[in-house]
């Protein structure tokens, strides 16, 4: 079952995102990008992260993405047309060189180390809701600080360079 | 058949790659940062996965961290990249060319 | 104390002179005329009684012992190599002493008048005073290297008396020539030096000087082996300085000089000095009959060689000189031949007559307002007397005319070639033959300027006029000299006791006992010094014979001579016509040419010399391939990997993106396959 | 007083650093700023004296110690001293401040204040070089040299005055930062900065060539050894007269300096293998650059490459490994810093009234400016090594000493070739001579030239004066430096004994006695 | 699982006070700017200076210990506080220089102090961080701020390009930044420093995760100390950004960027030697070799001073290799490691300061000296005849100029001698003659600045500026360049002392 799900998300996860990344319309894209965010979250749920899938859906996929829509939708035309001339394939060789190596790498390592089972089986309570905040206000307290600096930064920037010229008060 | 450990790293890498070829090859600036978002999604899945594996609580955190960067981001970002429309008409990085050699 | 101050006196005949250089110099504009000249003159005889009163008492002095030196201080030291600041008076060095102070001393009285209207008055005495003083170090320098210093201060003086009258380019030259010459000719001088040096060094001890004269006598053993080399490179400078062969190109041109100038420097005094160099090191020529056969063959070449330039010069100077530059080469033969004593013999007298000739024609071209043509002279008979008879008394000393001064000396020599086993018939015969050209070319010079019809302008005529008494004095006094100074060197086979020789013995009897005492493969080269000096010393006694028959031989050929130029040039001119047309007149044009040598020098070294410097080394080597190619190329080079990386910055976020990717892969990669 | 003899040599040192200081800052009228500079310079001057009257000759070593610890608590300290090379050479730096800023009273109008502070900041450096005992220290001054010299060309220089600073500049640091390395390297083997310390580093072989080549190359580069010479004409032509007399008189003997207190008694491994061919180096040098200078149409670079020729001799007779050729090196830096530095001088003379250097626009000055000429001509017969004038003694010392040499391969042949320069010398700088100032006085602009002035003879008759007092009296500097010269190269004589072909007497070890010369001296006495 | 941890809270405020000040004073100005009506023009600035003193004197009068604080998350040592001071310091300044074109159009930003001191937090835990999360967020909170400093000036096209290039391209160096960590957390099972060091000493390493993770922050702190290939942001976003931001990135985000370097290269010592030593050395070169031979063809200064600063990253990265450097065998093996260890990281640190100084008064007279419109703005040659016209200017630039070529006895000199130094005891000479070289490459574009300031005749636009202050400012940075030139023992002994407690 577990096996099935895995291949079934994972698949359409990476799909979504060949989709997002193939699509010439941004809006297309976008929404490709959600529905491959929304695999993951299902990843994440098979990952023992019922917490993390929910963030997933919530803010990813729901917010960030949505966000995405919206400045697609505002700066309209040019954009839904995306790329005016299509790609150079001479380039296509050139831009092929690192995935293949690394994904030589990958299959090569797998063959002489085979795969690695997953270590213990977690306890229970593991990813939930409840014990992930334990930990944030927690251990983890001073990220949790942090990460609001960050955002607190990202609003200032957000309103500094939304906002337009702004007059010098003394003048 | 059991899934294990590798087979989520390499999905994640899969999608790591995805992005970052997408990022190439994609000239729209807003269509490179969701390059950019998947790129980390993925990364996300590598957290969760290895956090599975030692049943340790910092994935979990590191990723919820991750979501939130990657808001602030994408909100200046797109900031930025509205302010530009405004004066190039044009999201092309192609045509971003005030700076260079 | 008495000698005490008599050694003092050393430095001071030295000294004397410069101060009145520096004086002279130093004040130039300032000091009137007649103060300059009587100080420059008075600095000079002062110098000359210092050196009669130095002479007298070596006189006072028993043979053997016949050296007083003066140590003013220690120039240079350094662990074992030292080199002392002092002067030295032996037989050989007073007798040049008295010559140079002398003859000097006459020649500025001379210049008073000669010089009289000049407008380097001062400048003119202060260049003489400095030549004295510089000459006065050459003769009486204690070692080798005071020796060239005074070598290179006469250098450095007849540069700048030649090139007095500077406005002139030619003169200019002419003096640059003189010295640059002279230095290539100390360029092998110096390497003996070093020669000496590097096999003395080794036994010094730093408590007496490595060139000291003494010294190098003392070890002669130890310079023995390298003698051949040591005296030949001495020779090369000896060749710059006293113009012989290759390096005599130097003296003609030097004619451009004042005419005093060309009497004391290129006469009477500097230019011998290579001559009593070659003297000086008598002990070390002996021990090698190599040099020595060498010093004979050039001397005896440049004798004949340059009279039979002499023969066709028109310029009255010219003529004189290359009669120098022949003169040189007999004492050049006598030294060659180990008649030392012979040779200074003849510098003495030459110093006499060859003086007054320079003097008389300096008289005559004043008189002729500067013209030294002598085809636009003659008939000057009349208008100069005193300055004819004069000079026809030098003319005969030169050719050699029993009993003047010249008879004794060059006779001597050509004795000393004719019997010593270093001479032989041939080298007699050469020389036999240039005494007679000698004698022809003297008469051709009197008989153009002297007899005749005047040729000159009747402007220039109107002018001709006797010289003052300060000019013709001196022309007097040498004229005198030139007649009885031969006679202290009077030979034993005509019953006289050769004063002068004798006088020289100790100096160069002790170059023998080195050489006797010397390594034994020298020996047989002492065997032959020893000859030569046994020769000498009681060739009175048996066969005088030959001896009358030479002399005989040499004075009827001298007198032939002359009547010969005499002949031709008075009576049968045209006869010089038919011989100057001879085989086309060739001959008369190479002679005419000089050889064509200085053509020949300036094609074949200065000037591929400098266009090579100019082209290849400077334009070439310099700007070319360094500063072009290595130190501009390499500065290319990175400013053109410098732009093509500039390539890669173009702005594009993706290529940016691309190329960071491939960092990542080619790092991936490495660790990848390093395991 | 003891205030100041007790760090007499940072006083000396730094004094000129003061002087250029208040310049910047306090003085800040030009008339003003050009006393008070030569007043600092002729202090530094006097103060100099102090240690030419102590120092014992005899005694030889380091004198005047001064050593504070500055960095790594003690491994790298403030350590001056001074020893008899380093005193001949501070002397001549010390003596030419005084006569470099009278020279440049009107030569230069434009920013006075900058340009003597860059004077007196470079003769700080200068001097600084010389007392290091500290190789950091050292490698400090060293190429603090290069700024105020770089501005003074670049600044106050002439056409192409930026590239022949830049060149400078580059050039010079090239070889440096290989010494810097070297340098690194040895501080890590000795664990200490002090030259001492270095001294007693064991180094193998093939490291010994290496640093030797590393420190040769920054040092041959000051000098300029053939073929790294191409800065110097363009340096000299470009800078001011000051600049050029600085140059020709004090830097480029940094050079051979460095050769002599560095190179040489750190690596005699180095030295015995690269002496053939720096000796090579040197004669070609000294043919080539009187041949070049022979053909040169400005009277300034021909006495650039004069310069070249002549240090060609002074690096010969260092690696001739004699005690004479060395002396004798020692001995010429001096001569030439005087007639060059003089030579310099009087081509600014004539630049500032004709504003041109071109041998063809003169001809005849004699006649206009007789007292001229004759310094011109001293100056010349100076150069040219004319016996009784400093030049002869040098040159001799070094001709005989290389000649001399055992340890050098074909020395003689070496010697034979050097000498040819002393004739070509003759002949470039003569018809230099003759061209500029005899003939007839033909260019109108010549015409009028208003001869020396009283200000000029002051400048330029200090120097004759000691061109000649040294040409009589060598032993002034040779005494000073005997000593010396056998210290600094007793760790060249040891490899030298060690090998095959031992040296004779006249290197530095007596064959009889078989002790340094310096001893055999005494024995002398 | 450990419990809600804020009662323990009360024993950490001590060390933590330094980073709460600054903290708070970036929301307080926030506060300020958006409600205080009656501003003057530089009172933000003064509260902005205030906050950084404070929090500096704070550090100083505050305890010393070395503590590990938030269970671990951060700790704080002398190496935290040497870089709070640098950060700090550097802010200050930053600070000044931005006042001084405050008001010129364009550039009043009053968002830039609590940008700006959000930046230094970010910095200051970045340096301070002992958990792969601290570090993550402490370099974010840097990164996006000064992403908002260099594309937030309105109306100016070239910043806000500048702006996007850089967080596009951070974004995406950031995703492989990540992707080592997870790469490493995966190894250690904990995303705490202490967690993979105990995982390192366990013993078996695992070859991928280590050794890609690893490999994969270099790459990522590399983007961000502008390390070839992953520098080419670089020069656009400095040529982009307003000069008082480029010179704050180019002195603190490098310090920034090496405070984690070097802090990484301790905790995974010896492992990196594998991971990290080879390519990197490799990567050092290149950074050298590019940015010098680059900035020789530049005629815009800021872009030449941008590409001189990726040649400085390459000398540092040469500290950092002498750090890892495989340490030579022998039984003093691990003495020498220390030794080798205490002597580069001082390097470091010491050249650190020294450049950011040095750079720190070339750019903050850039800054006044072109006005930042556009490339002509900044074109070297408009600076002909600079020494007449304010020879102040121009006499701190020439110093700065030939500090940076590391002339003695400016501090540019004892900064590459203690690198080089440490390069050569750890027996990496080859890399040290490499050094040379560029610093002798570097010679002649630096001298460019000081020929047409000072050789060249001035012409009529040469410069228009009347702002004293940053001169000024220029002038005192430019006074300690030469004293920690001529006496660089205290700064230096200070650096050093830094790494005595740490074990290589």
């Amino acid at each position: 079952m577990e096996g099935f799900l895995f291949w079934f998300l994972g698949t359409l996860m990476f799909l979504g995102g060949v989709m997002m990344v193939t699509q010439r319309s941004a809006v297309v894209g976008a929404v490709w990008l959600a529905f491959s965010f929304i695999c993951a979250a299902g990843i994440f749920a098979l990952l023992n992260a019922p917490f993390l899938a929910v963030m997933q859906i919530l803010v990813y996929a729901g917010a960030i993405m949505v966000l995405f829509l919206f400045v697609i939708m505002m700066l309209q035309g040019p954009v839904l047309e995306g790329e005016r001339k299509p790609l150079n394939k001479g380039l296509l060789p050139l831009i092929a060189i690192p995935p293949l190596a690394v994904v030589l790498m990958v299959v090569g390592w797998i063959k002489n180390n085979g795969t690695r089972h997953f270590a213990q089986a977690v306890e229970p309570g593991f990813g939930s809701a409840e014990w992930v905040s334990r930990l944030l206000l927690g251990k983890y307290l001073l990220a949790f600080e942090l990460i609001s600096i960050v955002l607190l930064v990202a609003i200032i920037g957000a309103l500094a360079i939304g906002k337009g010229e702004r007059k010098l008060p003394w003048k | 058949m059991e899934v294990t450990l590798t087979h989520y790293l390499v999905l994640a890498a899969a999608v790591f790659l995805t992005g970052m070829v997408g990022f190439i090859v994609r000239r729209n600036a807003i269509v490179m940062m969701m390059c950019v978002e998947l790129m980390l999604s993925s990364v996300n899945i590598v957290f969760a996965a290895f956090s599975r594996h030692h049943g340790d609580a910092g994935g979990h955190v590191f990723v919820l961290m991750n979501f939130a960067v990657a808001a602030a981001e994408a909100a200046i970002g797109l900031a930025i990249l509205v302010e530009i429309f405004r004066r190039r008409r044009t999201v092309n990085v192609d045509d971003l060319k005030a700076l260079m050699e | 104390m008495e000698n005490h101050a008599t050694e003092i006196l050393l430095r001071w005949i030295v000294l004397v002179p410069l101060l009145g250089a520096a004086l002279n110099g130093l004040l130039n504009r300032r000091l009137p005329r007649q103060a300059a000249g009587l100080l420059a003159c008075a600095a000079v005889g002062v110098s000359f009684v210092m050196s009669v009163v130095v002479f007298l008492r070596l006189t006072n002095m028993p043979v053997e012992a016949r050296f007083v030196s003066d140590t003013v201080a220690t120039w240079m030291s350094l662990g074992s190599f030292r080199v002392d600041l002092a002067f030295a008076m032996d037989p050989l060095s007073g007798v040049m002493a008295l010559v140079v102070t002398g003859v000097g001393f006459l020649i500025h009285i001379y210049s008073l008048g000669y010089m009289a209207h000049d407008a380097g008055f001062q400048r003119f005495f202060t260049y003489l005073n400095l030549f004295i003083f510089a000459m006065m170090t050459l003769v009486l320098g204690e070692n080798l290297l005071m020796l060239f210093v005074g070598w290179e201060g006469v250098g450095l003086c007849s540069y700048l008396l030649i090139a007095f009258w500077f406005t002139d380019e030619a003169n200019a030259a002419a003096g640059k020539k003189a010295f640059i010459v002279n230095r290539v000719g100390d360029f092998g001088f110096l390497l003996g030096i070093f020669l000496i040096g590097v096999h003395l060094l080794p036994h010094m001890d730093g408590s007496e000087g490595v060139f000291s004269f003494q010294t190098m006598q003392h070890h002669v053993n130890f310079l023995a082996p390298a003698a051949t080399a040591i005296c030949l490179l001495l020779f090369v400078g000896a060749t710059g300085k006293s113009a012989q062969i290759p390096l005599y190109i130097w003296l003609p041109d030097a004619m451009a000089g004042p005419t005093p100038v060309s009497a004391l420097i290129h006469a009477a005094t500097m230019v011998t000095a290579g001559v009593y160099m070659v003297a000086r090191m008598n002990f070390l020529f002996v021990l090698t009959p190599t040099a020595m056969a060498v010093v004979a063959a050039i001397g005896v070449a440049t004798a004949f060689f340059a009279s039979t330039i002499a023969l066709t010069q028109n310029d009255i100077k010219k003529v004189l000189a290359y009669s120098t530059v022949s003169q040189l080469g007999y004492m050049m033969l006598a030294c060659g031949v180990g008649a030392f004593a012979a040779g200074i013999f003849h510098v003495m007298t030459h110093a006499f007559f060859k003086a007054l000739l320079f003097l008389g024609s300096g008289s005559v071209i004043h008189a002729m307002s500067n013209e030294q043509d002598m085809r636009v002279m003659g008939g000057l008979r009349k208008k100069l007397p005193v300055t004819f008879w004069t000079f026809l008394a030098g003319t005969f000393a030169i050719a050699g005319v029993f009993p003047l001064a010249g008879f004794f000396s060059k006779d001597e020599i050509l004795w000393k070639t004719f019997s010593s086993a270093g001479g032989g018939v041939l080298p007699w015969v050469i020389g036999f033959l240039a005494a007679g050209m000698t004698a022809f070319y003297m008469m051709r010079l009197v008989v153009l300027t002297f007899f005749g019809q005047n040729r000159a302008t009747p402007e220039v005529q109107s002018h001709i006029h006797e010289s003052p008494w300060t000019m013709t004095m001196p022309l007097v006094i040498l004229a005198v000299l030139s007649v009885v100074g031969g006679w202290i060197g009077w030979p034993h086979f005509m019953g006289g006791a050769n004063w002068f020789e004798a006088w020289l013995e100790p100096v160069f009897a002790s170059a023998h006992g080195a050489a006797a005492h010397g390594a034994h493969d020298v020996v047989q080269a002492a065997g032959h010094g020893a000859a030569a000096v046994h020769e000498t010393a009681h060739a009175a006694g048996h066969d005088t014979t030959m001896e009358w028959i030479l002399a005989g031989a040499s004075l009827l050929w001298g007198l032939l001579g002359l009547a010969l130029g005499y002949f031709v040039y008075m009576k049968k001119t045209d006869v010089a016509e038919s011989v100057r047309n001879l085989g086309g007149g060739w001959l008369h044009r190479i002679l005419l040419n000089k050889y064509y040598v200085d053509e020949a020098y300036d094609g074949a070294f200065i000037r591929p010399g400098f266009a090579f410097s100019k082209n290849v080394l400077w334009k070439g080597i310099d700007a070319g391939l360094i500063d072009g190619l290595l130190v501009n190329g390499s500065a290319l080079t990175v400013a053109i990997f410098g732009s093509v990386i500039r390539i890669f910055q173009n702005g594009m976020i993706r290529f940016y993106a691309w190329s960071f990717t491939i960092g990542v892969t080619v790092y991936v990669l490495y660790l990848s396959f390093s395991g | 007083m003891s205030l100041i003899t007790d760090h007499i040599l940072t006083w000396v040192t730094f004094v000129p650093l003061l002087g250029s200081l208040a310049l910047l800052t306090v003085v800040r009228k030009d008339s003003l700023a050009r006393v008070f500079a030569l007043a600092v310079a002729l202090i530094d001057f006097v103060l100099s004296l102090h240690l030419w009257v102590h120092y014992d000759d005899k005694a030889g070593g380091f004198q005047f110690v001064e050593k504070v610890a500055w960095l790594w608590d003690g491994k790298i300290n403030y350590h001056l001293g001074m020893d008899g090379i380093s005193l001949v050479l501070v002397m001549l730096t010390t003596f030419l401040g005084p006569i470099i800023i009278l020279s440049t009273w009107n030569a230069v109008q434009d920013r006075v204040r900058e340009f003597l502070a860059f004077l007196l900041f470079l003769q700080t450096a200068m001097l600084g070089t010389f007392f290091a005992r500290d190789m950091l220290l050292f490698y400090v001054f060293w190429e603090a040299m290069l700024i105020p010299m770089y501005f003074i060309i670049g600044i106050w220089g002439g056409q192409r005055r930026i590239y022949a600073a830049v060149k400078f500049f580059i050039f010079t640091m090239v070889g440096s930062v290989f010494m810097l390395v070297g340098i690194l390297y040895l501080f890590f083997q000795a664990g200490s900065m002090d030259l001492a310390d270095f001294m007693q580093v064991p180094l193998e072989h093939n490291a010994q060539l290496w640093l030797f080549a590393a420190f040769f190359l920054a040092f041959a580069i000051k000098v300029p050894v053939f073929p790294l010479h191409t800065w110097l004409p363009d340096a000299h032509v470009e800078a001011p007269t000051a600049g050029s007399v600085v140059l020709a008189g004090v830097l480029l003997k940094m050079g051979t300096y460095g050769m002599l207190r560095f190179a040489m008694p750190l690596f005699p491994d180095g030295v015995t293998f690269f002496a053939p061919t720096i000796s090579i180096l040197a004669v070609i040098g000294i043919i080539y650059g009187a041949l070049v200078a022979m053909v040169q149409p400005d009277v300034k670079k021909l006495v650039a490459y004069s310069s070249v020729s002549h240090l060609g001799f002074v690096v010969l007779g260092l690696f001739s490994l004699t005690s004479l050729g060395i002396a004798g090196g020692i001995f010429t830096m001096l001569a030439h810093g005087l007639s060059t530095g003089a030579l310099f001088l009087l081509v600014g003379v004539i630049y500032e009234r004709r504003h041109t250097r071109e041998i063809s626009d003169f001809g005849g000055l004699a006649h206009q400016m007789p007292v001229f000429a004759t310094f011109f001509m001293i100056a010349t017969l100076a150069s040219i090594g004319l016996p009784g004038m400093a030049g002869f003694i040098g040159e001799f010392m070094i001709l005989f000493g290389t000649f001399s040499s055992t340890t050098l391969v074909s020395a003689k042949l070496m010697a034979i070739l050097a000498a040819t320069g002393v004739v070509l010398g003759a002949i470039y700088m003569l018809w230099m001579y003759q061209r500029v100032f005899l003939g007839k006085l033909n260019n109108e602009k010549n015409k009028g030239l208003p001869d020396l002035s009283v200000r000029e003879v002051v400048v330029l008759l200090p120097i004759m004066v000691f061109i000649f007092w040294l040409g009589v009296r060598p032993g002034l500097i040779l005494d000073r430096v005997e000593t010396s010269i056998a210290q600094v190269l007793e760790p060249l004589n040891a490899t030298l004994l060690h090998q095959e072909n031992a040296p004779a007497h006249h290197t530095l070890i007596d064959m009889e006695t078989g002790r340094p010369i310096t001893s055999m001296r005494q024995e002398s006495k | 699982m450990n419990d809600i941890l804020i009662p323990q809270l009360g024993s950490q405020v001590g060390p933590l006070l330094p980073y709460l000040i600054v903290a708070g004073g970036g929301l307080l100005i926030m506060l300020v700017d958006a409600f205080v009506r009656t501003l003057k023009k530089d009172h933000l600035s003064y509260l902005a200076m205030f906050v950084l003193i404070g929090a500096v004197v704070v550090q100083i009068i505050g305890d010393q210990s070395d503590t590990q604080l938030l269970n671990g998350m951060m700790i704080t040592s002398d190496f935290t506080r040497f870089f709070n001071f640098l950060f700090c310091g550097i802010g200050v300044m930053t600070i000044i220089f931005a006042t001084g074109v405050y008001d010129r159009e364009g550039d009043y930003r009053p968002e830039f102090y609590p940008l700006i001191l959000f930046t230094i937090l970010g910095m200051m835990v970045l340096a301070a961080a002992n958990d792969l999360m601290t570090l993550f967020l402490g370099l974010e909170t840097m990164s996006l701020a000064t992403y908002i400093l260099v594309g937030g000036v309105r109306g100016n096209i070239r910043s806000s390009e500048a702006g996007f290039k850089y967080l596009i391209l951070g974004g995406f160096s950031s995703a492989f930044l990540l992707m080592g960590m997870a790469l490493l957390y995966g190894f250690a099972g904990g995303t705490g420093f202490n967690a993979i060091a105990t995982a390192l000493d366990a013993g078996e390493i695992d070859v991928l995760l280590v050794g890609l993770g690893s490999a994969l922050m270099l790459v990522g702190f590399g983007f961000k100390v502008a390390m070839v290939p992953f520098h080419m942001w670089t020069p656009d976003v400095y040529d982009g950004a307003p000069a008082y931001v480029t010179g704050f990135m180019a002195t603190a985000i490098k310090a920034a960027g090496f405070a984690i370097l070097v802090r990484f290269a301790i905790l995974m010592q010896p492992q990196l030697a594998f991971a990290w030593f080879p390519v990197l050395s490799v990567f050092a070169v290149l950074t050298m070799f590019t940015g010098n031979l680059v900035a020789l063809a530049q005629n815009n200064i800021k872009r030449m001073l941008a590409w001189s600063s990726i040649a400085h990253a390459g000398y540092l990265l040469l500290g950092v290799l002498a750090m890892i450097s495989p340490a030579t065998g022998g039984s003093d093996m691990m003495m020498r490691a220390k030794e080798i260890g205490i002597s580069s990281g001082a390097a470091i640190l010491f050249y650190l300061v020294g450049y950011s100084l040095m750079n720190l008064a070339a750019f903050g007279l850039v800054n006044i000296l072109s006005h930042n419109k556009g490339e002509e703005g900044e074109d070297i040659n408009r600076y002909a005849g600079l020494s007449r016209t304010r020879p102040m200017a121009a006499a701190s630039m020439a110093v700065a100029m030939l500090s940076l070529a590391g002339i003695p006895p400016f501090v540019g000199f004892m900064g590459k001698f203690y690198l080089f130094e440490a390069v050569v005891r750890a027996g990496l000479i080859p890399l040290a003659i490499l050094g040379v070289i560029n610093s002798l490459i570097s010679v002649y574009y630096y001298l460019r600045v000081i020929v047409v300031m000072y050789m060249k005749p001035a012409e009529e636009d040469s410069y228009h500026g009347t702002e004293w202050v940053s001169v000024v400012t220029s002038s005192v940075l430019i006074l300690l360049v030469i004293y920690m030139g001529v006496q660089p023992q205290a700064f230096y002994q200070a650096a050093a002392r830094v790494f005595l407690g740490i074990t290589f």
